[in-house]
């Protein structure tokens, strides 16, 4: 019973720059809370009210004091901005290397889909020691996803991806809310983390799908859509030959200049008239609508997985052809 | 000695219900919004405890999780847009802003009548949308949800805001041209109360702020109407233009609820310690700059939403900048106590009960303010923590010590004082009960406007929900023994508190005309001892 | 001018002088502008937006946009505030024949603005063209979805702008019931010239709705 | 019978200055003019500039509007500021906003994919 948590369990290299923060925070507040109740009661005793016609010292007011309670929090609050902005700067900042994993949110449940083929819904299985990233979309309303011991939380907005990133740091398992409310079953739209050991990630990992890879899936799909008849690597083709396309810049239509990321791809698939390729007609019909947000996933990590030097094929595990 | 109750004042001017409903005094004005907004402010708190009530255990199992969204929806919305940002304008401004300048009336007293009614009308469709179905958008109504997902009345919710920003807007002119046109001779802005200065601050918000969320709120009910695409990603637009508009309007009006406290708080300081509020021009100023710098932060609660980085850095420091005119005010409240001549009665207890709390829900403000900290707090229990201590340790302690202040002389009646002493007392103690565990709560990660929660945040959301119903009590008594008051309280003669400012000379409750010949202003309003009637009981 | 010994038939009891009421009238119509600044600004905000990310949609959608009509009635509403200025000018010389004869030439010319809108908007009606009914988009499929972004923005701008016309000519049928009542006229005018500022703004808003909405990538 | 500080003083009074007739002929004639000019420049390519040139031909008759046919410049201080701070909480409306929408496409600090 009286085991009351009072503060959250720290399981990413984050937590700990996030509290050493949190802790100076509550130590300046709680300074300065409890100089001014001490001041206010303090004055309250020393300069009670003795008669009724008493009246207070007419002072007005001083320069100096007002200055220094000025400058002094000045100060002190530039101090925290640039503390806060630097640990900002390790949040929003993934490393190079990172393990990818899809989330898709959707009203009321978390749909996970990892590159290996693996889908998980409301859980999500991460090694420890390896910096994950997550990239995520939502299929209808803006959804949240937060996992309080690793501090970390990012709204998850439909049409577009939101990417966070975590470095676990000890195996357990931990709480996933969805943070953004989403109407009626949003305090049900909760999962678990499961940070698991190396090796066991591994066991884990060779579960295994019978489906294949999430970019071979998506090459079947590509296909399937007759992408294919057009996205060639000849000079036959109506659209770009997209091999190394992804995280590289794109020259358009009217000469701007784009980086091919995520959000681009997923653009170009639902909506491939907003950024034309220069050289290219506007003629690819629009998917937005007629494919899932997990088709279009498969798709973009199939042309992430397309590398400039080879012919298509689907990179970690191309086993169905 | 008795003190005698006078003869003719703004109360006996007429009795039938016309002499009401189509008043144009500004003192009766304000009467007709402290029983509108009184309405509004309990049903509000119903829904707060209902909620509180469902949280005390984990599954939640008073209501349906439909139910408890609407219940936290309405609870947000009612709250704010008709109780916080019209209280202690509408009633204690509209009330004293003539008063305190030596006016007659507001500038336009028809206009002022007109804004009573927008608000009567928004707060109808308020109603209506309550007796047809609800709303569960959450008060901030965030499309997409908003506008294709929920199922419930979002029209006629957004449209009822709409319809509500009239009257803010209305109020905040009126008082700028007031205090623009309407000062006594001699009155010059440094000769202003500093309440009126808040005011000031907070009608310029007011008027610039409001339009935005009107059309905002309007883009929302076409949207959701005619599927016209301003915010739904699957029109093309984006849902984060919403919260930017959004935000414009509803951080600064954060303001609009706390500067009028602050004014308040101003007022009530000087006057019951009798001595000049110390930094008069610093506290002054500061009001104004909280107004200006206001609009420069919204974005602060949009650090996780999806927008840019680079913003959400400028966004972070300038809302930094906002804690500085903040702990100026404090800083010179604590300062104009030493030396005064510091009484215990009723609304200094507000007073001294505003300063801390209005402290720590500043001081949680800079967590909030710094990127690295509001990553993990925004959406939790923190956020409802800090800004509960804004809104309820600030606002309405401020409105609950302005109003027995002010009470003698709206009503010419003293309140009983020990009752109004032990309801201030376990307002406090409810307050504190209620929202310090939240804190907590919120930095283990615990989500807002969750129905339903892991067993083992149980514990401090007991803690929370008994204090809620202590805050309850502590705000039912004020009711009550204020109601009493107005038939059997003491005459309160015209100034009871031996407290300075113009609103002191006139009798209580004042002539329908304010003052019998226009005062003309000398001295500053601080000026002690009172150059007015001296204390008398 | 006044002499405050005589008060003036229209001074509001709560006023000392017939000056400080009009200029409190002044201010108070100032201030109402400056909330309309910012209700219109929400809707430029949003049209800045969508017009950085879909420039090449709203340029075509705006092509469905007819110049000559726009043109007309920019210039329809131009004259309009002329006529409005020479009322204000009329009121401040005290000729109430001058006040009812401007007026009236105002109200006409918005009148003739009004008429114009409602053809171009059957007209959108009849091509197809309103967002979310009904809306085709043959020239440029692929511009379906954003074109009708500019569409829903075109229908609230110059809906909203329309619906302040119709408050405005309200106000001046008030003002024509004042003037021939006598309330309007020596001296006291501030009700005339607060609808007049009125009347200039919403032609601002106008004035930056046409290039905005109409001539966007005309030389395409 | 009233003070404020903030006033020019009531001579500068907008309620009292007639503006001749004469100066609201020439301004119709200006704001005819650049209609004009406004509607021709647009057929006419300038690339990014067309946008620039339409706004600054709309601000320069919005100006004029405010300035003459609305009295702003025969207006008390009070009222200048009150039209100046319309335009600087617009500004501040499209600004900050702007600086979210702008800044997107940047991604995340130095995380800016090599180009080429």
């Amino acid at each position: 019973m009286f085991d009351i948590p009072l503060f959250p369990e720290r399981a990413s290299t984050i937590a700990g720059e996030v509290d050493a923060l949190y802790f100076f925070l509550v130590g300046l507040s709680g300074f300065f809370a409890l100089l001014i109740a001490t001041l206010i009661v303090a004055f309250a005793i020393r300069f009670r009210r003795r008669h009724a016609d008493e009246v207070g010292a007419q002072v007005h007011g001083g320069l100096l004091l007002e200055i220094g309670w000025t400058v002094i929090p000045f100060i002190i609050t530039m101090v925290i901005f640039f503390w806060g902005a630097k640990v900002y700067f390790a949040m929003a900042n993934p490393p190079d290397e990172t393990l990818n994993i899809y989330v898709v949110g959707k009203q009321w449940m978390w749909k996970v889909q990892h590159v290996t083929g693996q889908r998980e819904i409301n859980e999500l299985h991460v090694p420890v020691g390896r910096p994950v990233r997550l990239i995520m979309t939502s299929e209808d309303v803006i959804h949240d996803f937060s996992i309080p011991a690793m501090r970390i939380k990012a709204d998850v907005i439909p049409g577009r991806f939101v990417q966070i990133w975590f470095e676990p740091t000890n195996a357990g398992t931990y709480q996933i809310f969805c943070a953004e409310y989403c109407g009626t079953q949003h305090s049900a739209m909760i999962g678990r983390v499961s940070v698991m050991e190396p090796a066991a990630y591994q066991a884990w990992l060779s579960g295994g799908t019978a489906e294949g890879s999430l970019a071979s899936r998506g090459e079947k799909l590509f296909a399937d859509l007759a992408c294919n008849t057009c996205h060639r690597p000849d000079a036959r083709g109506r659209g770009p030959w997209l091999a190394g396309v992804f995280g590289h810049s794109v020259q358009l239509q009217d000469s701007s200049v784009v980086t091919a990321d995520e959000n681009y791809l997923r653009e170009s698939i639902m909506q491939p008239a907003a950024k034309v390729t220069a050289g290219f007609q506007p003629v690819m019909p629009a998917f937005q609508g007629l494919i899932t947000e997990e088709q279009l996933l498969a798709l973009i990590e199939y042309v992430k997985s397309l590398s400039p030097a080879e012919q298509p094929q689907a990179q970690p595990a191309g086993t169905q052809r | 000695m008795a003190t005698e109750f006078p003869a003719h004042h703004y109360l006996n001017d007429g009795y039938g219900i016309k002499s009401w409903l189509l008043t144009r005094d500004h003192k009766r004005i304000a009467l007709l919004y402290l029983i509108a907004v009184t309405f509004f402010f309990f049903v509000g708190g119903a829904f707060a405890v209902l909620i509180r009530l469902d949280l005390a255990t984990p599954p939640g199992d008073l209501v349906s999780d439909d139910t408890y969204n609407q219940l936290f929806t309405m609870h947000g919305v009612i709250m704010v847009f008709f109780f916080l940002i019209p209280a202690i304008p509408a009633i204690l401004g509209n009330f004293l802003v003539p008063l305190m300048i030596g006016a007659k009336d507001l500038a336009f007293p028809k206009l002022n009548l007109l804004s009573w009614y927008i608000y009567i009308i928004g707060g109808l469709m308020g109603v209506y949308v309550l007796l047809t179905g609800g709303l569960d958008t959450g008060w901030t109504m965030y499309a997409p949800f908003s506008t294709r997902f929920s199922t419930t009345r979002v029209v006629p919710a957004a449209l009822a805001i709409f319809v509500t920003g009239f009257s803010s807007i209305l109020t905040g002119l009126n008082f700028i041209v007031t205090i623009h046109k309407m000062r006594a001779p001699g009155m010059g802005w440094f000769n202003m109360p500093l309440f009126l200065w808040s005011t000031y601050a907070t009608s310029l918000i007011n008027i610039l702020g409001t339009p935005v969320i009107a059309i905002t709120a309007l883009l929302v009910a076409v949207e959701r109407l005619f599927r016209f695409g301003f915010f739904d990603p699957a029109l093309g637009g984006d849902p984060v233009l919403f919260q930017h508009l959004f935000w414009f309007y509803s951080h600064p009006a954060v303001y609009i609820m706390i500067l009028p406290a602050m004014g308040v708080i101003s007022e009530l300081v000087a006057a019951f310690c009798r001595k000049p509020v110390f930094g008069y021009s610093f506290v002054a100023f500061s009001s104004l700059g909280i107004a200006v710098l206001g609009f420069l932060v919204w974005g602060h609660h949009m650090f996780v939403a999806g927008q840019s980085v680079y913003a959400s850095l400028i966004f972070s420091m300038l809302s930094f900048l906002v804690a500085i005119p903040s702990a100026i005010k404090v800083f010179n409240w604590t300062a104009t106590m030493y030396k005064g001549s510091v009484s215990w009665q009723t609304p200094m207890l507000y007073a001294i009960g505003f300063i801390g709390l209005f402290t720590i829900g500043g001081l949680t403000g800079l967590f909030l303010a710094s990127i690295g900290v509001n990553v993990h707090v925004t959406d939790t229990y923190f956020i409802i923590a800090h800004f509960h201590y804004i809104m309820v340790g600030g606002t309405i302690m401020g409105y609950l010590g302005g109003l027995h202040y002010w009470w003698p002389k709206i009503s010419g009646r003293l309140y009983p004082e020990g009752l109004s002493k032990l309801s201030a007392a376990i307002i406090f103690i409810g307050f504190n009960l209620t929202f310090f565990p939240q804190f907590i709560l919120g930095y283990l990660g615990m989500p807002r406007r969750y129905h339903a929660y892991p067993p083992e945040f149980q514990v401090l959301n007991v803690l929370s929900s008994a204090g809620a119903s202590i805050l309850g009590v502590g705000y039912l008594l004020p009711m009550f023994y204020l109601a009493w008051s107005l038939r059997y309280g003491k005459p309160a003669g015209a100034n009871p508190w031996g407290a300075s400012g113009l609103e002191w000379t006139t009798t209580s409750p004042p002539p329908t005309e304010n003052f019998p010949v226009t005062p003309t202003v000398t001295e500053s309003p601080y000026h002690y001892p009172s150059p007015v009637v001296k204390h008398v009981a | 001018m006044h002499n405050h010994s005589t008060a003036h038939p229209a001074l509001a009891h709560h006023f000392d002088s017939l000056d400080q009421q009009q200029e409190a009238a002044s201010l108070g119509m100032w201030v109402f502008l400056l909330t309309e600044i910012l209700f219109f600004g929400g809707l430029f905000l949003v049209y800045t937006i969508y017009r950085g990310w879909y420039p090449q949609a709203f340029a075509s959608a705006s092509h469905h946009l007819d110049i000559p009509l726009g043109t007309i009635n920019t210039a329809v509403l131009i004259g309009s505030s002329l006529t409005m200025a020479m009322a204000v000018h009329a009121a401040q010389l005290n000729s109430r024949k001058g006040i009812i004869v401007f007026i009236v030439l105002t109200m006409v010319l918005g009148t003739v603005f009004l008429g114009i809108k409602g053809l171009e908007y059957s007209h959108k009606f009849h091509e197809h063209l309103i967002p979310g009914l009904h809306f085709e988009y043959a020239a440029a499929p692929q511009f379906v979805r954003h074109a009708q972004i500019f569409f829903s923005l075109y229908f609230v701008m110059t809906g909203l702008h329309a619906a302040h016309m119709i408050v405005g000519m309200g106000l001046m049928t008030w003002m024509l019931i004042w003037t021939a009542r006598g309330v309007i006229g020596n001296g006291y005018y501030s009700p005339v010239e607060i609808v007049g500022l009125y009347w200039h703004f919403v032609d601002i808003v106008w004035i930056f709705l046409f290039p905005l909405l109409y001539l966007i990538g005309r030389h395409a | 019978m009233h003070k404020d500080t903030d006033m020019a003083g009531h001579a500068a009074s907008s309620t009292h200055h007639v503006v001749p007739l004469k100066i609201y002929y020439a301004i119709f004639a200006i704001l005819m003019t650049l209609t004009g000019i406004t509607v021709a420049v647009a057929y006419v390519d300038l690339g990014p500039l067309n946008s620039v040139v339409a706004l600054v031909i709309a601000c320069v008759k919005a100006l004029l509007v405010v300035l003459f046919f609305m009295h702003l410049k025969y207006s008390t201080r009070l009222i200048k500021l009150t039209a100046i701070a319309g335009l600087y909480w617009m500004i501040i409306l499209l600004a900050l906003t702007l600086s979210d929408y702008l800044t997107r496409g940047w991604g995340t600090f130095g995380q800016q994919v090599a180009v080429k």
